[in-house]
């Protein structure tokens, strides 16, 4: 083979390599390899069982209440389509807030609610002056009320 | 004008001295500047309060360590593939303040995580590749000291360099290619910026002072390493002295 | 051309068998202290195996570097093979495929006895062991820029692990992540995808990068 | 046809030497001679194309070694000071891998022939750790005579050799170029070859 071929080859083979590795890429996209995993997800039997694994979504509104210990905390966690209760005891992080993101980390009981023995709070990447961030969410509650 | 003349270190040397103050005082200016929007002038935060303020330090660290590297790597590259010499100089040059803004943004972003996410660490996708680019520098740091033979040193750092370049992209697409902890991006190149105009005045300002601060930097440093690896010609004695 | 590298890199692994045997028993080592010093806990042992066996596939991996260049580096051999008539490339890929023949298949053929050890089902030994020879060519691979760059330096090992060590993140992360998704039952796939992209990307880039740095260590 | 113009070489901070040239046509020896450090091993390894040179450069057949890329292998046969040999092979085995790799084939039986003639009959199915330097040279040398390619560069060859095999060295340098091919050799040994194609180099 000519030294011209061997090049061309060789562009083909790393060519064809390159489509292999983002065709094998893409599919494991579709896969669960994430960081958490959604209430959707546990719901489908995709979370494992009997093991410490990663809940994310938002905090469900109207769902946290604390025990009278003062530290017990009981939520629920949403993706919008399926929630999963929540049990933590320990200490929040501050933007722990209801209606917004969070991970918790922990285990799923055979009760089917999900231990948690860390509670992460997830922010979103807006930033705001307050008074914007109050005329959204009044907006939002506003599109709530409609919606409904 | 001459530009290839600056090409040899010789040449640049003397230049490179001119240019520092350029850039090392408009630097501090946007510094304090920048400080002062985003304490003073920036409103606080809807969900996070002053806390996010740390956000002024934090993202321009991160793209400055991202940006370097791949500055980095461009011209350890150019230094090989063109043997020039002065660009492999600058690769070394580069690569301390980019481990710097690096090491800087994972600090900043440990001390944000507390208070926000409740957390100063977790292995998400973000935060771990971030940690590798951090190793990379360090990687092209230390194989570099180890050869005595500069040409040899040039080179092999631009090959791991080079490789790890495939490493920057895994960094900002991170939040996007998988669920993480970590927030997307509030500016993006396409789309509306998701962040208040004064707060991204203030990070686009301490950006540019980062910037600023990096060229006056690595031009310092690049005249050490020209000093050093000229030592047997008669004008870098002279220089020195 | 191709078949004589090979069969060379394996003719003298095999009249220096003791130097390959040492790094596997190294592996199985490494691997057998943590069960005893972590106690009979089962629980516990099924839920790091994945991490430990990789951990030690990764450090057994980078110790085998050594033998990749440079013994033929101190005899001349390399600028032999440097000079034969055929991509420089092929020559890296010959010699990194001889080096996994004799280093990652039977590492990864001996990971079922160790992961008995930990009280792994027969399903998790199969994935462990198909996980195993997806991502111990990556790692000889990528080791081998490595290998390459540190050719004839002093403190060329440790400086070794620095460079390869982080590099090899993303095979223990797939690996031990398809290994314990097993464990879990869960869907294995996107970890083996993944641990089979980075094979062809790294099939592909590395044994350039590694010419690249063969010509620069031997000028 | 092996050309160099205007070679020059730097290793370190130290510029070995500058403005080399040289044009060696078919049948013709270059023998570079010069003290210890003077750059004659640089000057061979840039022949086969190891190193970079920092100014010129070298052309075989008109071309640029560089751009022939490995292409330029098939005509060059390379023997540098250390034999590129592994200690664990019998010599015939070091012999057989080595025409291996050039993409011939090598029979059991005719690498001891060759062998023989070298003068290792007896010795080819020792490991080549316990030959003597000598005979380990030899070895090396052999591959000389299995190899095709018209042009040798030889590094230091006559080191620790006894005079019959000098004088064996010697001739089969002497056939080569007879036979039309091309021979750069660092060494201070005088070769009994016709003015016309005898050329010397000396790197002060």
């Amino acid at each position: 083979m000519k030294r011209r071929h061997k090049r061309i080859a060789f562009i083909v083979a790393g060519l064809t390599g390159l489509g292999i590795a983002a065709a094998l890429a893409l599919n494991a996209f579709q896969d669960n390899l994430v960081f958490f995993f959604s209430p959707s997800q546990i719901a489908a039997k995709q979370a494992p069982t009997g093991r410490t694994f990663r809940v994310g979504g938002l905090v469900q509104e109207g769902t946290v209440k604390r025990e009278t210990d003062g530290l017990t905390v009981k939520f629920s966690v949403t993706d919008t389509a399926q929630s999963i209760p929540v049990v933590y005891k320990g200490i929040l992080p501050d933007l722990f807030k209801e209606g917004k993101g969070c991970v918790a980390q922990g285990k799923i009981g055979a009760d089917g609610v999900f231990y948690a023995d860390q509670v992460l709070a997830k922010h979103d990447e807006n930033y705001m002056p307050p008074e914007a961030g109050q005329a959204i969410d009044s907006a939002k509650a506003a599109k709530t009320v409609v919606d409904n | 004008m001459n530009w290839y003349k600056y090409a040899s270190p010789t040449n640049f040397y003397p230049l490179a001295g001119k240019m520092i103050p350029w850039f090392a005082i408009p630097s501090a200016i946007l510094f304090v500047l920048g400080l002062y929007v985003g304490f003073f002038v920036a409103p606080t935060d809807f969900q996070q309060g002053d806390a996010y303020r740390i956000i002024f330090i934090h993202v321009p660290s991160a793209w400055m360590g991202m940006f370097l590297y791949l500055l980095m790597a461009f011209y350890a590259a150019i230094g090989w593939a063109f043997n020039a010499r002065l660009s492999s100089m600058m690769a070394s040059a580069i690569s301390i303040t980019g481990a710097m803004f690096t090491a800087l943004s994972l600090v900043t972003g440990s001390l944000w995580g507390k208070p926000t996410w409740g957390t100063y660490w977790v292995w998400d996708a973000r935060l771990t590749s971030t940690l590798i680019l951090l190793f990379l520098y360090i990687g092209f740091i230390s194989l570099q000291a180890s050869i005595d033979d500069r040409s040899r040193a040039d080179r092999a750092g631009a090959v791991l360099a080079i490789v790890g370049v495939i490493n920057v992209p895994i960094i900002y697409f991170s939040v996007q290619w998988w669920n993480t902890l970590h927030q997307g991006a509030s500016i993006r190149l396409l789309g509306k910026p998701t962040i208040a105009p004064p707060m991204m005045a203030a990070m686009l300002i301490i950006l540019a002072a980062c910037w600023l601060y990096s060229i006056a930097v690595v031009l310092v440093r690049l005249r050490q390493i020209i000093v050093e690896r000229e030592q047997t010609a008669a004008w870098a004695a002279e220089a020195r002295a | 051309m191709f078949r004589w590298i090979v069969v060379r890199d394996l003719t003298l692994a095999w009249k220096s068998r003791v130097d390959v045997l040492s790094t596997l028993f190294f592996f199985l080592i490494v691997v057998s202290l943590f069960p005893l010093g972590i106690g009979p806990e089962t629980n516990l042992l099924r839920l790091i195996a994945p991490g430990v066996v990789w951990v030690a596939a990764l450090l057994a991996s980078m110790l085998s570097l050594g033998r990749l260049f440079a013994n033929d580096y101190q005899d001349g051999t390399l600028e032999q093979l440097l000079l034969t008539p055929q991509p420089l490339y092929l020559v890296v890929l010959g010699k990194v495929l001889a080096l996994w023949l004799v280093s990652g298949v039977p590492l990864a053929l001996m990971s079922p006895v160790l992961g008995i050890q930990f009280g792994l089902s027969g399903n998790t030994l199969f994935v462990l062991v198909v996980s195993l020879l997806l991502g111990t060519p990556v790692l000889a691979l990528i080791g081998s820029i490595g290998a390459a760059l540190t050719l004839g330096l002093r403190g060329g090992g440790l400086l070794l692990s620095i460079l390869v060590l982080p590099l090899y993140i993303p095979v223990l992360i797939f690996g031990s992540g398809a290994v314990d998704a097993s464990i879990t039952g869960m869907g294995l796939q996107g970890s083996l995808s993944l641990l089979g992209a980075v094979l062809v990307l790294s099939l592909v880039f590395a044994p350039w990068a590694t010419s690249a740095a063969l010509r620069i260590s031997l000028e | 046809m092996l050309e160099a113009t205007s070679l020059g070489c730097v290793r370190g901070d130290r510029r070995l030497f500058t403005n080399v040239n040289f044009a060696l046509g078919p049948g013709s020896l270059l023998q570079v001679q010069g003290p210890n450090g003077s750059g004659k091993t640089s000057l061979l390894r840039m022949i086969c194309g190891l190193l970079a040179p920092a100014e010129g450069e070298i052309r075989w057949q008109a071309a640029n070694i560089h751009s022939l890329g490995e292409e330029y292998f098939t005509s060059l046969a390379y023997i540098g000071h250390r034999n590129g040999l592994k200690e664990e092979l019998t010599p015939i085995e070091n012999l057989r891998v080595a025409s291996g790799l050039t993409g011939t084939q090598l029979s059991h039986d005719e690498a001891t022939i060759v062998l023989g003639k070298v003068g290792l009959a007896g010795r080819e199915h020792l490991p080549a750790r316990i030959l003597s330097e000598g005979q380990r040279r030899r070895t090396a040398l052999a591959r000389l005579l299995i190899c095709k390619a018209p042009l040798w560069v030889l590094d230091e060859v006559l080191t620790s050799l006894d005079s019959s095999a000098v004088r064996f060295v010697t001739s089969l340098i002497r056939e080569h170029t007879n036979k039309g091919g091309i021979t750069v050799v660092a060494t201070h040994h005088e070769f009994d070859l016709p003015a016309d194609s005898y050329q010397r180099l000396d790197l002060a």
